[in-house]
């Protein structure tokens, strides 16, 4: 059984035990465990269930690429689903579930599949389930859905917080092994910016665990003096618990800390995302054991051999008490010593290669352990965990030669370097035929902004497995990192370590090679996703060649561990399969993240209030105080009418038009977009902006002014005035503000660059209050002095008046058809406008309006609104605003784009008033068609609806479309479909239906 | 008729404390200028107003409520007491007639934050792009950027004080950025902290 | 070619599957054909497809110069969905999602097309007004749509937040019928009953040259050699550009980055397909649990296949926004594909400035929903030289103005 | 994530801080031009597979419009220069050539 030593485990605190749950169950473990450690601790072998098979499953390895091992954490607005309990730090209370079971893990139903296993190969879904048709919707593909997914989903909104960090670093090495730590050192001590992230929660990884002997000491006394003296460099940044998530495009770096996993009451955010720009990356990501592909190699109690030696030297915890290791490398030798020096038991070291191996096994020998030599497991033994190994020759077909007894099997098929990172943004690999893995081919390397390499690789990442070669590896690639950035390195030689005298790995790919076709079914390549051997021999056969086929067709690799393990012996067998070269196949593209990373710390603070800027205008808080029912424009929030006691947003809409049209209504204009030009050349300029004239407006004068693009299309409308001889003020839609602004500073930076026009977007300056009705000159003639009689101060015309000692630039424009001014104030006097405007309307019975307020009163009056009437795809001689399109001038921005057929066809839609014949509202949106239909039998359409509201004016629906020549045919009634079968009847008229003389805005 | 109306900046007394504070720094005048900047009389004008020397490219020069910023190749922004503002126009507008110029007092188009504290660097760090180390964005340096989700300008007033500038429809989001970003315990202990 | 089905399946078992041959021959190619469809991906395959099917043109080859179906077909987020708002659109679309209900009987393989509800978000009036218009075309269209209400959504997808806060859900647009399918099956279903009808489909074979003589299509260059053809289709999106200059002639087409993401797979909690509009992101959960993610594509001519990471910061942001729950799931895979912009969003099917020569491009964010329409409308305009699913799509409308802007409805198409 | 130098402000600028405008260098045609010169105006772009030349804009910095030439396939960028020319500079062009030379824009030599 798997057990926790007496003594020992390095990383462990024994003095400080705590108490944990898996699935329900309390268990004790120490400060320093993993979740997994702590869990073989408890002689917790059964962990998971695979995906597809519901297999028993096992902790596999002790790290990141943990297929098996996946778990639930916490719980509510603190929970998360498939979090891997290698890479899972105990704390006191954590509570852990197993997922993909039912009604539990140790008796799940959905066992049974591993028993249908044959019929299940890959691709059965492609094959299966096609008849009959409805079966797929209601039948199939619940019950698939049902089966599948790993954990549960969380329920609740999460209860923590995260954030981000900008940081620009000239070296960053990812990897806190002692590769890493050399390679910092190097880059380090010229005096380089250097940032150096580890991904577990203590700096050397493997190298403590594998011992050697560096510079005449331990490499466990060499790396904490490397420690030291990276902590002493103010130029060096360390962390720990923060994992290289992605490599991006020139040299952006994407960190992931995990801050509070493993302290959940720390408080502060739970992650942290670092974004990094590092002129050189050096990735020291170590390397990964791969398994051996032998029949029942995902018995739970099989286990990496690394991750075997781990859990005994890390945390003191013996996984069995009698361990098989089976190898085709040395590396597996380690954990046989190691095992036999803490007094355990290891019945024999099973090595595939007849020649055995090097300095390590004779080690092992001297030990006492028995070794044989060119032999294989032909099968693991066990259900739920492991109780045996059939014994074979490697070389056979798998006749039994003996069974040895045993509760965990350390099998070690050789080591893959970690190429994730160098992988992400182009960086290239090369297939080492010698050690059987792929590794960073440095000629080519991810490039960087200057078609330089930005990224190195150093250490086992680099493919130097052994501790010496690794050293000088890291060295080089720090010196030479900081080097490209502009530090000079000092000479001095690289740490020195006694090199171990290993015999070449023997590739294996299948234990035993004649394995036949019972065994091979049940050799597991991909644990989490449950893809066998003769899956992909299978999707070999039926042409799915590529590597990204078979991945796809067998969901090889795709699982959440994106086949860490088991990536480079699928690969192997179907390589096999295709009778082709390993570098032949190629890999999978290598995607970011390196492991996952969660949503909120991708999302960093963006949320609620955070989520996204609300734009306020100086009223805002007023608006919100009294009664505003808001609507999002833009960013901006404007009110969309202003409820009192129970009204409906109907009935206040009604009563603010009723108001406007009878008396008097505030409505604050702040958001509308103000936009200065100025200069020599700015009524020419401003002549290629509009459609109209606007070099000729009058010194005082108001003019409404057009914009469209390139393409004849409206884009935005607004309010241009006369300031001073040179300069301009435009008003723009709430939406255009920015966007016109930058449009006209394109044209001036990339077309006209030699004309003389600045601008300038004072928008946010002005607080704009519109003050509507028959009595807003009686309201304003409160507050002033100045003369605001029609004579004095006439439609279309603006002047500074001085309102109660504040200087307000007034414009005398409307949008209602009412006697209007636009006031504007400086923003910040705003707030303070409107109150006192407010007050003093009181005795005409004023009322504030919203935006619905202003469309009905616009709509009444026939004025279009960008965005209703406009969609990008209308022109204003659609709109039948030919008036405002100038004939003089030989150009403007659109003109050429009207001039094209489909733009100057007379078929097309323009504008006109439209009535339903009962007096009811069209709904917004309708079409008007004829019965006819297209080759594609759609119903030929004729006209829409842009515009339509109910109007407390005239008592009855209003309503503007745009229809077929609409213009020419006055009068007419057309057909309106509505959704329920019903048909509306509608008259064309003229879209101007209030005061269509214009005479209650003259006054 | 009622008593003077009062003006208002865009988040009167607005304040938070975490491991750096932020604080709301009330009105002030400004004035963007856009001109050629190497004309004498542009540059006498803005010094002049200014009270200080003629900042270079992506420079800012400081002295006390005043200070003349470099915001592009043409433009430069006037910082200045509020009340002087109109004066302050009125001067460019002498002094520069008959130039190709403009200048607009855009003193309430803006909200101003101080962030203060040793680690106040690391409060703009979690919120832009830009680099806000100690070589790359020292006293002098004015840089116009993102934080979060909207453009601002930041510069130094001194080690540990640093100064954000952002549209005033948007004071509230800028100050719930950096409140939020400065919260105690957040601390990320990145930028050496100058003794 | 051998039928599946269940009990084929059975009958494999009994012997290891052994029995099961190859989805699809990989030949060498001839020295002359028909026709030559340039691109394997799903609208080339389902070109050559519908050309054998309906107009029983089979001596074709289909080349491609990686793996088929390895390009925007294998990297998208495998929505299916027709309510669109310009005729055209809307024609062409729903041929399509018409098409994918029957496809796997059609083709015998089972590409798993999920009718589960396609939803589109209104979370600004104006977007409802956008979107009860869409609802009022799809009547006339012949398109199943429905405008709903904040209940019928929250109903529809219990995890979904209507209270916002920054945008409630005023309502959405409903498509009962939409849905997804699984992508690769379609590349390898159509591929699987071309081959069986005789067609060539040659992979690792990358077109180098396009022959002409006197302003007609001879044949093409390969990398496994010279082609001769009666008519070329290039359906090759984000390289159409680069096809189009070796026949002589530009396309107003624009490749961009579109990016994706899945999360880890969780037990089952999203029924529907969920989209965005107003905060730029979808979001629909696989068979296998994943949350599949997307959002709008980057800004910036981009032929890497990556992305830039801020894009998916966006959508994440947006869609935790709309799914709070979703913020302790993690992100397992994000990926890039290649997407062919044209000047007004929508595809390009056309004749071209050389006889023979016929492109079907553009799709840029609609190019998986749309494959069998596409390919049902390029067959008939290669085989007939007109179609009405493929007339408007013209290359030659930009001149005359005559855009199909699909933008306009509301927020961007996906 | 790309990350421009402005050639106007000097700032190495982050994609974020940037908004990138397609194609540099259109000829602008306006009301006399023929239906093709319009079209290929507004519409024709070129679309290598190798090396861009476009505009940018410093949008959240000094807010300058500013040209690039880009590997749209490495995304290495062989420099930025300013708006307010109508075809890249000599050094652009040799930055260019030193790895593509037979790199060739429209019509331009």
């Amino acid at each position: 059984m798997s057990t926790r030593l007496a003594t020992g485990g390095r990383l462990i605190d024994h003095a400080a035990p705590m108490t944990f749950t898996f699935n329900g169950k309390e268990m004790q473990g120490y400060a320093g465990d993993t979740l997994a450690s702590a869990l073989l601790a408890n002689d917790r072998m059964l962990v998971g269930r695979s995906f597809k098979y519901h297999r028993p499953r096992g902790i596999m390895a002790s790290g990141a690429e943990e297929p098996n091992a996946l778990v639930g954490l916490g719980r509510d607005g603190q929970f998360e689903p498939n979090q891997r309990a290698t890479t899972t730090e105990l704390f006191d209370g954590l509570e852990s579930t197993s997922q993909n079971h039912w009604p539990s893990l140790d008796h799940d139903i959905g066992a049974v599949n591993q028993y249908l296993g044959r019929v299940l190969p890959a691709g059965f879904y492609y094959k299966m389930f096609l008849y009959p048709r409805a079966f797929w919707k209601h039948v199939y593909e619940p019950f698939i859905r049902h089966s599948a997914g790993l954990g549960k989903a969380p329920q609740d909104r999460d209860a923590d917080s995260y954030e981000h960090f900008h940081v620009h670093v000239d070296v960053l090495v990812i990897g806190g092994g002692i590769a890493g730590l050399q390679a910092a050192c190097a880059a380090g001590r010229t005096g380089a910016k250097v940032l150096l992230i580890e991904q577990t929660a203590h700096w050397g990884g493997r190298a403590p665990v594998d011992g050697g002997v560096v510079d005449g000491i331990s490499v466990d006394a060499f790396t904490q003096n490397l420690i030291a003296e990276l902590d002493a460099m103010e130029n060096v940044t360390m962390r720990l618990r923060t994992m290289g998530a992605g490599v991006y495009d020139h040299g952006y770096v994407l960190g992931y800390e995990r801050r509070t996993d493993h302290a959940p009451d720390m408080g502060g955010p739970r992650h942290r995302l670092w974004r990094i720009r590092a002129a050189r990356t050096i990735t020291a990501t170590g390397a990964i054991e791969r398994p051996l592909s032998f029949s029942g190699n995902d018995i739970p109690g099989v286990m990496l051999a690394s991750a075997v030696r781990d859990y005994a030297v890390n945390f003191g915890v013996a996984v069995g008490d009698r361990t098989l290791v089976v190898t085709n490398n040395d590396d597996g030798y380690r954990t046989a010593i190691a095992l036999k020096n803490l007094g355990l038991d290891v019945p024999a070291v099973i090595d595939a290669r007849p020649a055995g191996g090097g300095a390590l096994a004779q080690e092992a020998a001297s030990l006492g352990i028995r070794i044989e030599t060119g032999k294989a497991v032909a099968k693991a033994l066990g259900g739920k965990r492991i109780t045996g190994a059939a014994v074979c020759a490697q070389a056979g077909t798998g006749s039994v030669d003996e069974e040895i007894e045993c509760d965990c099997i350390a099998m070690s098929g050789g080591w893959s370097p970690v190429v994730h990172l160098w992988s992400h943004c182009g960086g290239k690999l090369i297939w080492d035929a010698d050690h059987a893995f792929f590794r960073p081919d440095p000629a080519r390397p991810p490039l960087g902004a200057e078609g330089q390499g930005v990224v190195m690789a150093a250490g086992s990442a680099n493919g130097a497995l052994d501790l010496a070669i690794a050293l000088a590896d890291a060295d080089y690639a720090g010196r030479k990192a900081a080097e490209a950035t502009g530090y000079r390195p000092k000479r001095g030689r690289p740490p020195e370590a006694e090199q171990a005298g290993e015999a070449p790995i023997l590739p294996v790919w299948q234990m035993p090679e004649g394995a036949d076709q019972t065994l091979r079914a049940k050799t597991w390549l991909d644990f989490q996703n449950d893809v066998k051997v003769t899956d992909v021999q299978l999707a070999a056969r039926e042409g799915f060649e590529s590597v990204e086929h078979t991945k796809r067709y067998t969901t090889l690799g795709m699982a959440t561990d994106q086949g860490k393990l088991s990536n480079i012996n699928g690969l192997a067998v179907l390589s096999e399969a295709l009778g082709q070269a390993i570098p032949a196949t190629g890999t999978t593209t290598f995607r970011p993240p390196y492991t996952p990373i969660s949503m909120g710390a991708i999302a960093g603070e963006a949320r609620g209030d955070l989520f996204q800027p609300l734009r306020r205008t100086p009223m805002h808080e007023w608006h919100e105080a009294n009664g505003a029912e808001w609507e999002p424009v833009g960013q901006w929030r404007r009110p969309y009418c202003y409820i009192q006691g129970d009204e409906t947003p109907a009935d206040a809409v009604t009563r603010e038009v009723t108001a406007v049209r009878q008396s008097l209504g505030l409505l604050d204009a702040s958001t509308l977009g103000k936009i200065i030009v100025k200069g020599p050349d700015a009524g020419q300029f401003l002549d290629m902006m509009y459609t109209n004239m606007m070099s000729n407006l009058g010194i005082g004068k108001c003019r409404y002014g057009l914009m469209c693009n390139e393409n004849g299309f409206l884009i935005d409308d607004g309010v241009v005035a006369r300031i001073d001889a040179d300069t301009w003020l435009c008003h723009t839609t709430t939406g255009g503000a920015d966007h016109i602004h930058a449009h006209m500073e394109e044209w001036l930076q990339t077309e006209w660059w030699d004309w003389q026009v600045y601008t300038a977007n004072v928008t946010e300056q002005w607080a704009q209050i519109a003050v509507v009705g028959p009595n807003a000159r009686n309201l304003l003639e409160k507050f002033t002095d100045d003369d605001l009689s029609a004579e004095a101060f006439p439609f279309m015309t603006w002047k500074d008046v001085t309102l109660n000692s504040v200087r307000a630039r007034v414009f005398r424009i409307s949008f209602s058809g009412e006697l209007s001014y636009e006031v504007a104030t400086p923003a910040g006097m705003g707030r303070a406008v409107w109150n006192e405007l407010l007050a003093g309307a009181e005795e005409f019975g004023a009322t504030t309006y919203g935006t619905e307020a202003l469309h009905v009163l616009r709509a009444e009056k026939g004025f279009i609104m960008i965005g209703d009437e406009t969609d990008g795809t209308v022109t204003p001689q659609d709109l039948c605003l030919n008036w405002a399109v100038s004939k003089k001038k030989h150009d403007f921005i659109g003109k050429r784009g009207q001039q094209r057929s489909h733009l100057c066809d007379p078929k097309r839609w323009r504008l006109v008033g439209l009535q339903t014949l009962d007096g009811s509202v069209l709904p917004d949106g309708a079409y008007a068609a004829t019965q006819a239909r297209n080759a594609n039998g759609q119903r030929k359409t004729i006209g829409r609806v842009t515009s339509t509201y109910y109007s407390p004016t005239l008592k009855r629906g209003i309503a503007m479309g745009l229809v077929e020549n609409g213009p020419q045919r006055m009068g007419e009634v057309i057909d309106f479909p509505m959704l329920d079968g019903t048909v509306q009847q509608v008259r064309i008229v003229d879209p101007v239906q209030y005061d269509k003389a214009g005479e209650k805005q003259n006054v | 008729m009622s008593e003077v109306w009062q003006n208002q900046s865009a988040l009167p007394g607005a304040s938070a404390t975490g491991f750096a504070r932020v604080d709301e720094i009330g009105l002030r005048g400004a004035i963007v200028l856009r001109g050629d900047l190497s004309s004498s009389a542009v540059k006498n004008v803005a010094t002049g107003i200014g009270g200080v020397d003629m900042p270079g490219t992506l420079g800012i020069n400081l002295v006390e409520e005043r200070a003349v910023a470099w915001m592009s190749p043409d433009e430069l922004l006037l910082m200045m007491p509020y009340a002087e503002v109109d004066v302050a126009l009125g001067q460019i507008h002498k002094t520069l007639e008959g130039q190709h110029y403009l200048a607009q007092n855009v003193s309430d188009t803006r909200a101003g934050f101080l962030v203060s504290g040793a680690r106040a660097r690391e409060v703009l760090a979690k919120l832009t792009p830009a680099d806000v180390s100690p070589d790359a964005f020292p006293k002098g340096v004015v840089r116009r950027s993102k934080l979060g989700q909207v453009p601002a300008a930041f510069w130094l007033n001194d080690e540990g004080d640093i100064e954000v500038i952002c549209f005033r429809s948007v004071a509230q989001y800028v100050f719930d950025l950096l409140a939020n970003a400065a919260k105690a315990g957040s601390e990320v202990g990145y930028f050496s902290i100058p003794d | 070619m051998k039928r599946y089905s269940a009990f084929a399946i059975a009958r494999e078992a009994l012997r290891f599957h052994s029995g099961w041959e190859r989805a699809w021959r990989s030949p060498a190619p001839k020295k002359r054909y028909d026709v030559i469809i340039v691109g394997a991906g799903g609208h080339g395959l389902a070109s050559a497809y519908y050309l054998g099917k309906n107009f029983g043109i089979t001596n074709v080859a289909v080349l491609e110069k990686g793996w088929l179906g390895g390009g925007n077909t294998g990297r998208n987020t495998t929505i299916i969905r027709s309510n669109y708002l310009q005729d055209p659109s809307a024609a062409i679309y729903e041929k399509a999602r018409s098409l994918y209900e029957t496809m796997s009987q059609d083709l015998n393989y089972n590409v798993m097309f999920s009718p589960r509800g396609v939803i589109m978000l209104a979370q600004t009036h104006h977007e409802v007004r956008g979107y009860q218009r869409t609802a009022y075309a799809n009547a006339l269209q012949g398109v199943e749509t429905q405008f709903i209400g904040p209940d019928k959504v929250k109903e529809l997808c219990p995890i979904i937040s209507l209270e916002g806060p920054r945008y409630p859900v005023l309502g959405g647009l409903w498509q009962p019928r939409g849905g997804t399918a699984r992508h690769d099956a379609v590349a390898w279903g159509y591929a699987r009953a071309c081959s069986d009808m005789g067609m060539d489909i040659i992979q690792q074979c990358e077109v180098t040259g396009i022959r002409k003589d006197g302003g007609k299509v001879t044949g093409v260059d390969t990398t496994k050699g010279a082609m001769d053809c009666g008519q070329l289709g290039l359906v090759v999106a984000g390289h159409s550009g680069v096809l189009a200059e070796m026949a002589g002639f530009r396309l107003p087409v624009e490749s961009l980055a579109l990016q994706a993401l899945v999360s880890e797979p969780v037990k089952p909690c999203m029924d529907v397909v969920v989209m965005a509009n107003t905060v730029h992101g979808y979001m629909s959960q696989s068979d296998k649990g994943e949350m599949v993610i997307g959002g709008g594509t980057d800004g910036f001519n981009n032929y890497t296949q990556r992305g830039s990471f801020h894009h998916i910061e966006e959508t994440v942001r947006a869609l935790i926004e709309t799914f709070p729950m979703i913020s302790r799931l993690k992100m397992l895979r994000q990926w890039g594909g290649i997407v062919d912009m044209t000047g007004d969003r929508s595809p390009i099917l056309s004749k071209t400035p050389v006889e023979g020569v016929f492109v079907n491009c553009g799709w840029g964010t609609g190019g998986f929903k749309s494959i069998p329409g596409s390919g049902w409308g390029m067959a008939e305009l290669m085989a007939k030289g007109h179609s009405p699913l493929t007339e408007e799509f013209s290359m030659y409308r930009f001149r005359e103005g005559k855009f199909i802007d699909e933008s306009v409805a509301a927020g961007v198409a996906h | 994530m790309l990350m421009l130098k402005c050639p106007y402000c000097g700032v190495m600028a982050d994609e974020t801080e940037l908004s990138a405008g397609g194609e540099a260098h259109l000829k602008r045609f306006g009301p006399q031009s023929s239906a093709e010169d319009f079209e290929g105006y507004l519409f024709a772009r070129e679309n290598p597979k190798g090396v861009h030349v476009e505009r940018w804009r410093h949008v959240n910095g000094c807010g300058k419009w500013f040209h690039a030439a880009r590997c749209t396939l490495t995304l290495e960028v062989f420099g930025t220069y300013s708006a307010q020319v109508t075809a890249p500079p000599q050094d652009i062009r040799d930055a260019i050539r030193a790895k593509h030379p037979d790199w060739r824009w429209r019509d331009m030599a």
